[in-house]
């Protein structure tokens, strides 16, 4: 049994530095590494190109690295939530990779797997093919996408155990599973870690394999973006 | 008289079919899933990570961990199944997915969608918007047939940046049902009391009328 | 709620006939879909093409489609362990395309996805990327890969519901997951068929999207090839 | 003398590091896991789709739906982990394990190794060893240095079909250990007893021997 734990956030980003590129996990405010964003504020890291499918709102999430100007490169599907993010983009301070959502996916699960490309039919035709390859392929046109390399994977689980294994609830898993060994050091955050063969072998989301840290996160605020209710 | 965003839905609804997995863009597309027809089982998809989505929670019962593509807290119906965006996306690309319903800014006669990027204004992103409209084999855009300057929507060629190339099949206005042929766009049905004057002043593209055009049934 | 539930083998396999393309999963005898290929066999269906890691024993799993020669191509990355297998093939009655295992897996997963092609390191330099594409990547050098096209997969899960979810066990899951909704029809059969709602939708390995057909598996032998055992 | 079977497994063991994850194939590098060092933890990754692999099971315990790569019955430890053939190559081509042992028909002094095919013979199949080889960073080969016949399986160029290129860093015999580098073959440690003459007139390839050659230490 191999040990991953770390014991405190800190010690999670030992040797994160600035001009990182880093991959964090979350769609919109659901499932995003809140421990994690909250210690890179504190290392102050700048000039980092953040990995992530978006930007956060004001005053959360990525939110708070943008408030500090932490961000050089936005790469995201959609970063719509946010005042600050605008503001950076329109003054040229914020470089922004617009990618198709399937394609981030798919972009940090090649980096993952040790594909370095593949043909997607996403974005074909349109801006984002520009400058890629273009191939058909039983009469239908793909685009060649190549695999992220980052730095440093963020990510957020539900439950994980000492070996880094992990288990992620609901729509919190998104991007998480696919981060985790997409990046040279990926860092698992859990709201609840237990010891080693305590989760059942068969309903593992991501092996431990894949994450080279994992701690036990604290104080989750886990904010809703859109609260949307039923009426009774 | 033109139709509201409600009644767009609503005759987008008569276009689900039994057994069908259907994907839901934000705006009067959510509103679709109001107007499932009686007597037809069909699952919606969530780009985000869920199959069987249900409806808004109850007070209370909301949970950060359960959201939509929209960011709303949400429910899960029994069958439902929580995955990972690659998973989510392979079953886009993968043609799993039956039939999804998306808002556009502009359409082409070809076929063509832009619903993403307006050069000079703020860009939010794509999201997965490229992703569903280049996979789906059946793609229903709903929209306004013309801008609040009163101009048509319906184009020869989009003038904004594309979304996808020759993808979308069928188009719900609030004046019209249109299909995308290779003679452009063939008027399938009017709304109730809109004249085929009326669509044809409001459509810029290629407009093709058959002898006989019905008027929506709800 | 979506049901994909058959009432028997022979509904299951309506539809298949001779010279189609089968996906079957299993690694050895291990997952393998027991109850289809006794139906297989019973069809007689003949000129198949089956794609699946292995080709069973002699007696046991595609060694019975094999003893009524029904296959006429056989795409795995291990053969060794059957008798008739070796006899057609030497004789040229059967044509066999071993493919990498690692490729073969995510040649079913590209096809799922929705992936036209991919660039793998496997098999660089050997007859196995004769007359494929090799490109360089970041100094290393890969083949291009295309996505497998079948007609049927055919994979055995250990529970089911009937809206086609499907959880695995052990090593049983193998190329199960990764067969389905790679071809035309996917058609599971389980041990356990459960009613919807019953498995934690957090942990369903398929969601039931990716399945056609789905119904109750009977009478399982799931035999061992090599029983292997530890000194008390 | 030369090392039997065991020996070789034993010698190859010493190369395991603490936290290691480690393939190993079948024949001499299955013996590696009966010989881990004391005081390091390593975990066993069985390509059909298990990290965290045990012991074999004791009788009765044996489960069908529980094997190796070998298709052997085997037990999983606390901490293990079930995954599909996708995600378990992933680990593979992504680099994630550390450290690939198996077996080779011939190596080249360039690093080329073929394991999986006799022109003329049955051809079983590459199974998992393409995808092994090909993404390894680390793989060592556990081999015989000669063949029945005693002709040298370390050669200056395969003759057999590749099972890849340019990738074996280190190779452990009954008679040696021995590195790939730029230089060929590099004589890292002799068996206890066995002299630099032995291995010169065993080794066909390029052989590097530097001024001392120390013997195996188990």
């Amino acid at each position: 049994m191999i040990n991953k734990t770390v014991h405190s956030v800190k010690e999670a980003l030992e040797g994160v530095s600035s001009g990182m590129t880093l991959m964090l996990g979350g769609f919109g405010l659901c499932g995003i590494p809140e421990n994690a964003i909250s210690e890179l504020v504190r290392l102050g890291s700048s000039d980092l190109t953040c990995i992530s499918n978006n930007a956060g709102v004001d005053d959360f999430g990525l939110g708070l690295l943008l408030q500090q100007k932490q961000i050089k490169t936005m790469i995201a599907s959609y970063v719509g939530e946010n005042a600050e993010f605008e503001q950076q983009m329109l003054s040229g301070e914020l470089e922004v990779i617009l990618t198709p959502q399937g394609t981030l996916a798919e972009k940090c699960r090649a980096a993952q797997a040790g594909i370095p490309a593949f043909f997607t039919p996403a974005g074909f035709g349109t801006e984002v093919a520009t400058g890629k390859e273009n191939r058909s392929f039983h009469g239908k046109n793909y685009v060649m996408e190549e695999a992220y390399q980052a730095d440093f994977a963020f990510v957020k689980a539900w439950k994980g155990d000492v070996t880094g294994n992990l288990i992620f609830k609901g729509t919190a898993r998104n991007f998480n599973p696919l981060m985790c060994g997409a990046a040279k050091v990926t860092v698992a955050e859990v709201e609840e870690l237990v010891p080693a063969g305590e989760l059942d072998p068969n309903q593992i989301h991501v092996p431990g394999i894949l994450v080279n840290r994992i701690f036990q996160g604290q104080d989750y605020e886990k904010r809703i973006e859109q609260r949307t209710l039923r009426n009774i | 008289m033109a139709l509201d965003k409600k009644d767009i839905a609503k005759r987008i609804a008569k276009e689900l079919k039994d057994g069908f997995y259907v994907n839901l863009g934000i705006g009067i597309p959510t509103l679709v899933a109001n107007y499932v027809p009686k007597g037809i089982q069909v699952e919606f998809q969530s780009e985000n990570g869920i199959l069987g989505m249900g409806p808004f929670p109850y007070e209370g019962e909301e949970d950060a961990d359960l959201i939509n593509a929209g960011k709303q807290t949400i429910t899960s119906l029994p069958g439902a199944s929580f995955f990972d965006s690659a998973m989510s996306f392979g079953m886009i690309r993968g043609k799993h997915v039956d039939l999804t319903i998306l808002g556009a800014m502009e359409v082409s006669d070809k076929g063509d969608i832009a619903n993403w990027k307006i050069p000079g204004k703020l860009v939010k992103g794509m999201g997965g918007a490229m992703d569903l409209v280049a996979s789906a084999d059946n793609i229903i855009v709903a929209m306004m047939h013309v801008n609040r300057k009163g101009n048509s929507k319906l184009l020869s060629k989009c003038t904004l940046p594309l979304t996808g190339l020759r993808c979308v099949k069928r188009i719900v206005t609030e004046l019209a049902v249109l299909d995308i042929t290779s003679q452009g766009f063939l008027l399938v049905e009017r709304a109730p009391g809109v004249s085929i004057q009326e669509i044809k002043e409001a459509t810029a593209g290629k407009l093709e009328i058959p002898a006989v055009v019905p008027e929506m049934q709800f």
